[in-house]
């Protein structure tokens, strides 16, 4: 029997927050928001139907307290809570007190997220399912020289990663003995930071892997899919950057043998609800098991945009105890489906993030033009959340298409106030080594080292010379117009020159 | 009229502005142009270049000389002088570029996890001189340059604001 | 043999211009505005790769005047000229003049547009292909006895009709005898007016039809294929406001009927290009030919949101001398489009025209959601041209979720500087007539008799004296903190009943 | 604490305001709730009553009483005024608002096409007074009630401005 969910807490925050409201709103579910102090105005409070405050801005003190949120949702009379991705979203503690609490977490039971959250029992789950896995184990920090010995058995380069972990927090890559060291000391610590659990593993880490993943859906009553794959090879730091599906390189044998084994532990696991199984493809096309995220991931739009199906509408009706409405010979994949992350980084300066108020927000629109975004005109980006604040997803009929649009895309996107890596997409979406489809997880540091690249070519900075000329001639014009001088000339060159020396010292420019 | 220098990104244009009917004539290093400028909303404006369309805004404050230009999306900065006013400085031997920036300024507010170096050492290009912890992701400050470090500005555990000073060298 | 083109004039401006450029964009075609004084920095001129003034801001002036539009063409050297809808969209002699001085006009040939635009030929050769014609005639404006006549010898109520019409300019019903002449004369002044021609003719007109229409892509080499129906009864003055794909009524049969019709129609003129044949489906679901638009409609991205084809592109293709690409077997519609009209219009003061500049404008975003947009920010809007500014389209898996994801769209619309239809929308989508599918062209009049209709309700109202009250309390708050008072008690209620009136003393307000 | 008397569309609400640490305490019409007010970018900002999110803008000018409220992109008019003041107007009998408008001005900029009255003629309600283009459509100006037209602002063939006097009744 299903139960109708009628209002659901959204514990999250900026464009997944919104995305979630806005299933909540086609469903006519009431939306709850909850919010810190530094979100009092943000999007998803003023989208959603109720909004509770619930701590100040450091998300250890508001969106991961875990208390508070439920508390919240007891005062709300909420049914149900979604998670959304990051925060609490793979937090066992947190679906278990949800379910003793009586109110619904929308995601998989805490017993599964506890299993595959451990990236050492996901692994031996698993194998046992029969899912092909790279070498690798569990080692403790604090015994280096152990720890070197089981690197050097795997042989180097290895990939150092928090076993608690997710969204490339906590991992790096040791290419020798040399820099291992250090590797696994930031590693830990950043996973501790981060998780709250500073354990680490380390795996044999590929050359030139592509980063392959599959989106599955599974019910409460044994039913189980797959939606086809996400192509997320294009990383910076572990960190996808741009997503899209169908993979380059994807056949459907391939498509078939992967989606299996996706589905072989999910079912190990008794997975209920939506969920990714990552893998690294080689490049002689093998594939091994990464690991499962238990949870909406920020690129399941291009899933949606390829089979029509909502994720997160199927999400709420997986919660509702509902049998899916389809099976995997339903799921049909047509066209291709690229997205952009948009964050507030500045990607000359090495990705460093920017904060700041977003003046003008223009947002790209249009055919095969989707944007989940989480800010608006005004809006403030601060520092204590992640910088990623829009997602612009674009569908072609082909991935050539699909390229063409991005484009075009991102060309009408405007932002201003702050950096975004709108323009590092531009230059990927002309990169040949993109276009063709020939990369692997390596593309960034391979085709950008130092993220030394140009936005401007010629062209542009000498229009952007003749704008400064016209703007500045206009000005002056205005100027000498209210001074009653018909002609700027009359100005002496040294007088313009101690003038703009004593306006600097207002100023304070350099 | 009106004479020009624009500087950006090393690159030099001299370029002389004529107002011509509603329109503009632009000569940039000689080569003549015409512009139609036209303001809309806010900051924005569109700019015709021999037909050539182009969205452009601006931002600047008054009389200073350095310039945020976005053309279609894209942002260069850049300097904008007098043109005789440019020849005089140079001819001064207007050295300021030179001088500044042998410090480092923390590139976003955070907090400083670790710092590498002490006053006096001799730092590597590419030799990580501290960490600083923002947005949930810890971010490596590296030197540009083999340097001495004269003063270290902060100090582990510190949160900084954009802009502050983390390190000054020789 | 195809040969490609590299550069398309787009003859028009707006939201149809914006689309035309954005599908130039993504082929690599060269874009080339035309603007009037009043669009000079319009969004089409801003996106445009290249841009032309051509005349005052009276479309009479600018993008009516045919010779100049040719000669900014042969400056540019465009291979083509998009016309968009409206202004020379369906003019023959702008056809055959672009044909004369060897640039392409995307549209049907010259005597196609000829033949089907001039409404007496057309619907003889529909008869001619055996498609279903309502009675009627033309009639002679200057002899209103013989008119008469032939009005009574069909039955009232008649459709009074511009033979040269199109887009609901000229178009006039007649309830009885009484009312004949001074409709009559008056369509017949508007068609003057807007078309240059004040021929009529009359057709009986149904109760309760529905306007249903086919989407057809013919090629130059006898291949022609129909897109499927949109459903397009809501109407006001026979100008369509929303529109949407399937249609509620129909069934497999019905369709594969019209289809055929259409394609009859399309065969019979030596259709080449995207065009329109609508029809007349009355409450037996009996259907007659009405007419064929050989244009781009306005409405076409609903078809493109249902069948995952491209009308732009595909006209750019046919005028490119390609083949179709696909047959009517590949043609699968899929889910459900709705598209609603956003224009600068003021819907509770009976639609009049709203003018100024735009303030905000937040565009509705997130999965299912297009919008084809000509202004942003800033733009203004002018009396010279039509008040539609926007098109709002969502797609669902039926059509229960399209009406769901609208009305959240709608929602998180905002424009403010002018009034909109946006609130109008927002009424219509909550209509339990609308939602059912139970409605003809007849829904606004029966619906909202003289446009009476509240957008506000008394809770939203509630919120609203709230809002004005908290507002004022703060910035009296403000006013009373920097005259050093502490609190507002200390002004009198008659101090402040003179302080306000001497304010409207100068601020003129009633 | 503030005391005010809020009209719209014919309804009254009697509006106490006092502030609450960060929030605001509101009783209307005797109903006490909580109301949190956050101002965001431009004039936009979002309200929480009693939890319940609304997004809301105002247009106001100063002390002016009339409002343009926009919640959650619905459009509600309205008159404020301080409740005290309000009573003595009443007591005043201030009918200002009975006297206005018995004019009909021009909706819309365009082109007066036909006048279907003169001075001195009776109109019944809905009929046809005259017939303005705009935006290339024919708009019919109609009579709300029966009356009897005093003066005829405009003419044939005039162009008219928005809010330009067209007709005046008696």
């Amino acid at each position: 029997m299903s139960k109708p969910i009628k209002k659901i807490l959204i514990a999250n925050r900026g464009e997944i927050a919104v995305r979630i409201i806005r299933a909540c709103k086609e469903l006519g579910i009431t939306s709850v928001a909850v919010f810190s102090s530094a979100d009092r105005s943000a999007c998803h409070v003023a989208m959603a139907d109720e909004a509770y405050f619930i701590g100040e801005a450091p998300s250890a003190e508001s969106y991961l307290v875990q208390n508070k949120i439920i508390e919240t949702a007891k005062q709300c009379n909420a049914d149900a809570i979604h998670p959304g991705y990051g925060f609490l979203a793979e937090n066992a503690g947190f679906a278990r007190l949800c379910n003793n609490e009586k109110i619904i977490f929308i995601g998989p039971k805490a017993e599964t997220i506890e299993l595959l959250g451990d990236k050492i029992q996901a692994r031996k789950k698993a194998i046992e399912a029969g899912l092909p896995v790279l070498p690798g184990e569990e080692i403790d920090v604090s015994n280096a020289s152990e720890a070197l010995a089981k690197a050097k058995s795997i042989g180097f380069p290895v990939l150092i990663k928090a076993i608690a972990g997710g969204g490339g927090k906590g991992m790096r890559v040791a290419d020798s003995a040399e820099n291992f060291n250090e590797s696994l000391i930031r590693a830990s610590s950043e996973a501790k930071s981060a998780f709250g659990d500073g354990r680490v593993f380390i795996e044999k880490f590929l050359e030139n892997p592509r980063h392959i993943e599959f989106q599955i859906l599974c019910d409460a009553h044994g039913q189980a899919v797959h939606l086809g794959e996400r192509e997320c090879s294009i990383q910076r730091r572990h960190q996808k950057l741009i997503e899209e599906s169908p993979s380059p390189v994807m056949t459907p044998e391939l498509r078939k043998n992967m989606g299996e084994a996706a589905l072989k532990i999910a079912r190990a696991s008794n997975y209920i609800g939506a969920g990714t199984v990552e893998f690294m493809v080689d490049s002689d096309m093998s594939f091994y098991f990464l690991e499962v995220n238990t949870r909406l991931q920020v690129e399941h739009p291009v899933t949606e945009m390829v089979t029509a199906i909502d994720l997160v509408k199927e999400q709420i009706a997986i919660a509702e105890n509902k049998t899916l409405s389809f099976s995997q010979d339903d799921i049909s994949c047509s066209g291709h489906a690229i997205e952009c992350r948009i964050s507030a980084e500045d990607p000359r300066q090495g990705f460093v993030p920017s904060t700041g108020t977003i003046q003008d927000y223009r947002m790209p629109s249009g055919p095969g033009v989707r944007l989940d975004s989480g800010v608006e005109s005004g809006s403030e980006i601060s520092v204590y959340y992640d910088p990623l604040f829009a997602k612009l997803i674009v569908w072609g009929k082909d991935r050539s298409e699909a390229i063409s649009r991005m484009k075009r895309a991102l060309e009408e996107f405007r932002i201003s106030g702050l950096k975004t890596t709108i323009g590092f997409h531009r230059i990927v979406m002309e990169n040949e080594n993109f276009v063709s489809g020939n990369f692997s997880t390596k593309f960034i540091e391979t085709e950008y080292p130092n993220y030394e690249f140009e936005t401007a070519d010629d062209k542009t900075i000498e229009t952007a010379a003749i704008a400064a000329a016209i703007d500045r001639f206009k000005n002056e014009s205005r100027i000498n117009l209210q001074n009653g001088k018909s002609s700027r000339a009359s100005i002496s060159s040294w007088s313009l020159y101690h003038r703009q020396r004593n306006m600097k010292k207002f100023t304070g420019s350099r | 009229m009106a004479h020009y220098l624009v500087k950006s990104n090393g690159k030099e244009f001299d370029i002389v502005v004529k107002k011509s009917g509603d329109s503009f004539c632009v000569v940039v290093d000689g080569r003549e142009q015409t512009v139609q400028f036209s303001s809309s909303g806010k900051s924005k404006s569109v700019m015709l270049v021999d037909c050539c369309s182009h969205e452009i805004s601006i931002n600047s404050n008054g009389y200073d000389n350095s310039r945020l230009v976005t053309v279609g999306g894209i942002e260069v900065e850049l300097e904008i002088d007098n043109f005789r006013l440019a020849q005089l400085k140079k001819a001064a031997g207007n050295s300021n570029s030179q001088a500044a920036s042998k410090k480092i300024k923390a590139p976003m507010p955070g907090l400083v996890l670790e710092v590498k170096v002490s006053s006096g050492e001799k730092v590597e290009s590419g030799q990580t001189i501290l960490v600083i912890e923002a947005m949930k992701m810890e971010n490596a400050i590296k030197s540009s340059a083999a340097v001495v470090v004269k003063n270290v500005a902060v100090s582990k555990g510190q949160s900084v604001e954009k802009g502050d000073l983390l390190i000054e060298f020789e």
